[in-house]
């Protein structure tokens, strides 16, 4: 391999990185924007901390679970603790037939690790107590999302089985969401959102800070996508960028048509989702698709978005961000839009996309879920209702998000030491 | 001495500001309420979920002054803060005991 | 051509529209933090609406307007509806003498093309009914900004004609800056801001959005000129990198010292709006300036902002972010810099620029002005009084941009449903 | 050299420079958000202006102070004011062993450069005088940092000696926090945090912008490490990618852990500044760890910063946004750590580590003590206590950085010209 | 006439609305107050330091009501509003002189 | 029973608190409000255009008390929140007709 085209391979790696790792600022501001005030501190603390954790615990052992490089076709394999870069050209040079290096290839792979844990924390928001988050967090980053993983990018089963997930509509976002799924049934909708009365919707404290995360998740996409080329390939990569922005933008459109449609308004969050709805939906098929089709595939996931939202809203699954509506059905409509649209379309493919989704699905719900509720009946999952009352801010974390007063000068006199 | 009190729409401020200076007051005290009431609130809508704000933002004002000057400033708020339509709001007048200015501790109308 | 810099080109023409695309989260950053409270959901809608409508309507129609490979010289052409690469290597590796593929340009160009009606978006905030706005940005990128678009860098006349526009301070900003002028014209300014009194500033809601968005937009403009090397040539990337940096830093100084000497005040937006002066000014001659000169022409925009603002404002043309200012005033300064500075500097070059600058001007005052009109006498182009007092988030969207109480745990009890 | 090679290698350099552009929008976001409301359009407006300010002493002096191509191994060197493309092939191709070009030096340099004056802001908000301030800025970025970096990265003294400073652990951080505690030493501490019943905290006011902050300047971090590789080499950067992720990462658990402990609370800000300490901290032998003691590094960091933040508070030097804990004191740990783990550890580069850091620090608190207090006895450096009660962005630019109203309809009606 | 001024727990707001609307009454204003007490503020922590809100968060309800109303609204407020731990706050009642609705000018219990 | 009503400076509270707490009132409502008079508002700048920010931040503290306190009370604010520049505020001083506590639903000054 030539040293230039290789240096160019890794440089494109390393800088989808750089865009992915800013999916962790979208999707904290995101998150942050759409629920109160009084849990702002808490949702960022989440973000912060999972990152952190998805880093320690991919370097502990999710990267050598994922890729252990060993049991080809198989469902489970580990190579052991740490890393380690191997030695001479085939950790450098060699490594991943001259695309990048052993290191690239563990920091990228990293940053997505963390993003399914994130996708959870937005579905839980609001209620869920600070500590039992982040063991569920660490363990499942550590362990359920690799296992996952090595079945299809691992080399593992569903790899040999043929089933296909570009970038991760199923092994990442639909594995988030079903996380979510399992983690909302266990802890129940927050207090006053379903009432006798109906739904009581409960407003995001901040549409800037959402506006901005999801405009943020969407540059992280061109490295979730385009990095998953995993090559600088100038055709492929290029390709990739231009049916990932085409399904996002129908995704916008689709959003606001359907929405203004079903409720005759135009409701930002559901154009933000919609968004979104599209990226995920792209993600599996990112490569295969021409930009017609990515735009199909991007619309169909905006008109999901609204019908979903107020699905799981009927059925009183409370989804403060939506993460279910976007990560879950869009991540699973994505997956089987790879066997109806762009190059692998057929029946035969629909069939295994469908039964890799759910194999996939089936195992990390349980896993989500027997963790969950092992943490409900031990330390306990559910701040108390006057702390839900008070906010986590103040219950969990002992600060308020902003300055609160209305007159910047008076910020100082509400405090004082006792 | 009377304190009068007015709760009014965000819309008229200026105008009943106006027609107070015109009368020569240019003291108040404003406050941001929230007026609950049969009016209802804004129609609001969000994630496919119609609500209703409940509440309409209002303001009120506070306003001293002395007994011989009240029917006037009632009359004036009443009709710059007038648009006829339900939710106009209300002017309550109280008696009051004291007034002190912390600046000289004149007491009485003299602290107006 | 040698595959790897094929590689290394393509790749920087990729990550520069990655640049490019953060500019609309800059664009919404910055509108939303200069209007007020009441009116930011719908400017973040717009803002998210337009990067979607744009990329949909360059691939719809624009792109093959603009470059449609035809009519050298010429004033216009289309080379049909929707995008197909080119079959072979001219597609890939042959295209665009072999600095990125066709799929490639088209995103690049893309993500300019919805540049132009955002800039639209700030101007006319505030008051303008969101769906009027909304078919007007559709035609407006569909349209108006590929035809102009064609006339340069789509090899038509005024390309033949010498003008020289490198990255687009008329091409995008003064085009933009235009339909602004045409739709303030047409739509009259907000309810209170010019009194018999005099004139009543309307503060922004959000100086931290507001600069944020700038930084952003700096940020983004390493794409926008640094791409429009259209190769990831070293020197040539490399020197309009320090170009446009120095200009946008002279930019800011001087637009500190100006509105310091006529104000007597240190006003962060306009020292933002210097900085964005500084960017549009340098734009079209980024790669043929020495930094000195750079320096004084971001030193001359930011010089120019005060005035302009002022003078804006004295005309009771109410533009709520100073896009006129920025984008038409520093666009068309520069447009002439390049035939006073830099290489190509010259009398002849002078007068290309000012005429080039000028027809462009004039069509594109035309178009957004007679479909503005039309808009106006149809379905009407500004909100009732009524509408506009009570704050457009409420008006055309039922939401509050901000969870508004002042205690957090209040949020929960403002609202219940009927 | 191949020119495939060169176009990748300064390519990386030059998107490394745009990362470390962020850093500012970093900054800016983290300083806002922890400092009062009535002080943030000041605190917008000093960052804003020191990248601008920064970029232009730079190209003025700076870089041929800290580049000077001359006293190889002594103490000073100037090669004259601006800046000027050497010719022919060794201002491109050859210069920098062909690496990237001579523009691309100065502009990825010129970033760093703001960096050190920025660290500065966040110590001393709030309670200083905005022209001493960016007095000082200037002359400090003109003069005092490009000499310091001249004695390593220049090629002086510090150099020949051994010294190994990789990205700036201490040639940036430190030497910025160093200038920080002289200014606070001069500028005593904010009206209130100190007073006979003890200290009185006065948080910052936007959570969320100071999260969205450290999150920008991690991102950053991909640039200012990544960047100072010098080239694209693909082992290189990534391995410097992993070390600084993982530190960062272990910084964040570190703090988490330790103020749990110490204060049995989850402060944010403390976590913040837990992943600022881990990246500082790793700065400087970022290409030399492995992992697992990039993992030490930072965790050690992430330690130190509560220790850190109480002990300055003990001694009432006033710090808002905890600049002298992270720059300062995990600068000089992670200029240390380069003596204790990684491939250079060993007593004798602990020794020159240890010199080396304390000769710049003394140089930088000299230079920084000297120049504040030429303005503390000149034209004042602290606003009055009035001004300091009121808050800076009424006191010194009469606006105020958010529509304050309760209720968004209000804002119009504060207002009006008499 | 009279006007209630009642000091309650955000808490206890829906309750106390409720409660108000079962005896008729739907109008009210509210304000967001703070109240300083011995029951002291929220415990805070930032940055190493304990310290002490001060204060703690309370809505205060003013209700215009006739005379022979007065006893049930205060009733009704202390009723709903109880918790029975400290905190819970005050019911005041003040005479006003007059009453005016802004809308139409009728005076007296009419404006109520 | 009274209630006092004082308008004060944001710069004063610390030290009317204080004043407050000596002489033993350690209960009272704060509220933000903002007084509009000939005082004048901030001048304040935006884009080239001078304005006024036509009010100034004042803080009203309501204070229940016993007629016997009333007068110690209305001194310690009028001392402890006097600058003795214009803008400093009033003081005033309502009867009131009942109290009642709300946990407890004792009336009268036991309320207090
Ligand atoms: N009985 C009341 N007690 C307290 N506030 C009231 C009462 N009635 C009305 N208000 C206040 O006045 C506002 C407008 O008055 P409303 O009675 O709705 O209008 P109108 O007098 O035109 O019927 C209400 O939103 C509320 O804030
Ligand atoms: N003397 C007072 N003057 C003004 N407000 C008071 C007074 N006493 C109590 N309040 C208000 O009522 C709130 C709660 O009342 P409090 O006396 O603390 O509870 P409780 O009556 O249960 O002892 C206080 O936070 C304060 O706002
Ligand atoms: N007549 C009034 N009615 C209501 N509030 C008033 C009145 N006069 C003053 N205030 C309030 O008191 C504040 C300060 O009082 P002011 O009269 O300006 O100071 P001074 O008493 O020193 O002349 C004003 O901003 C306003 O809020």
């Amino acid at each position: 391999m030539n040293e230039a085209l290789f240096t160019a391979n890794n440089l494109w790696m390393l800088i989808a990185t750089v865009f992915v790792f800013i999916m962790h600022l979208g999707f904290a501001s995101l998150e942050a924007g759409l629920v109160q005030r009084k849990n702002t501190v808490n949702i960022l603390f989440k973000n912060v901390m999972i990152i952190a954790i998805g880093l320690l615990t991919y370097f502990i052992m999710g990267f050598n679970l994922m890729y252990p490089g060993m049991n080809e076709g198989g469902f489970f394999g580990f190579s052991g603790f740490g890393l380690s870069m191997p030695e001479g050209d085939a950790g450098a040079i060699g490594y991943a037939d001259g695309h990048y290096t052993y290191w690239t290839d563990f920091i990228f792979q990293g940053m997505f690790a963390a993003t399914a844990a994130t996708i959870v924390s937005g579905a839980v928001a609001e209620r869920i107590k600070l500590n039992s988050f982040l063991v569920f967090a660490t363990v499942f980053v550590a362990i359920c999302y690799p296992i996952t993983g090595m079945w299809k990018w691992g080399g593992g089963w569903l790899n040999a089985a043929g089933f296909y997930d570009f970038a991760g509509s199923t092994l990442v976002h639909a594995v988030g969401g079903w996380a979510a799924l399992a983690s909302i049934l266990l802890l129940g909708s927050r207090k006053g959102k379903y009432t006798a009365d109906g739904i009581k919707p409960i407003p995001g404290h901040s549409m800037p800070l959402a506006a901005l995360g999801v405009f943020m998740l969407w540059f992280g996409w061109f490295g979730f996508n385009g990095g998953s080329v995993l090559s600088a390939d100038p055709v492929a990569v290029s390709l990739v960028f231009v049916t990932t922005c085409l399904a996002a933008a129908a995704g916008a459109v689709a959003a606001f048509f359907t929405s203004y449609l079903l409720f005759k308004s135009h409701d930002l969050s559901m154009v933000l989702n919609g968004i979104l709805g599209g990226l995920v939906g792209i993600t599996a098929g990112a490569d295969l698709m021409s930009p017609m089709e990515a735009i199909i595939i991007g619309a169909i996931a905006g008109v999901i978005i609204p019908f979903s939202v107020i699905t799981f809203d009927k059925l009183k699954l409370d989804d403060p961000v939506g993460a279910t509506s976007v990560h879950l059905m869009c991540g699973l409509w994505g997956t089987l839009a790879v066997g109806i649209f762009g190059s692998k379309a057929g029946l035969g493919q629909l069939w295994v996309q469908l039964y890799g989704t759910l194999a996939i699905g089936a195992f990390t719900f349980a896993f989500a879920f027997g963790l969950m509720y092992l943490l409900k009946i031990t330390i306990g999952i559910r701040v108390s209702e006057e702390e839900e009352e008070k906010g986590l801010d103040v219950a969990e974390h002992e600060m308020h998000a902003y300055g609160e007063s209305m007159e910047s000068s008076m910020a100082h006199y509400q405090l004082s030491v006792k | 001495m009377k304190k009068i009190e007015a709760i009014i729409r965000l819309s008229r401020f200026e105008k009943v500001r106006d027609a107070l200076a015109q009368i020569d007051v240019r003291f108040f005290t404003l406050k941001e309420v929230k007026g609950y009431g049969l009016q209802g609130g804004e129609k609001m809508m969000y994630r496919g979920s119609v609500y209703d704000a409940d509440y309409i933002a209002r303001l009120q004002l506070d306003i001293l002054a002395s007994d011989d000057k009240v029917e006037k400033i009632v009359e004036a708020i009443a009709k710059s803060g007038r648009t006829g339509e339900i939710g106009d709001g209300k002017i309550t007048v109280l008696d009051i005991q004291q007034v002190v200015r912390i600046r000289t501790s004149e007491t009485g109308t003299a602290a107006i």
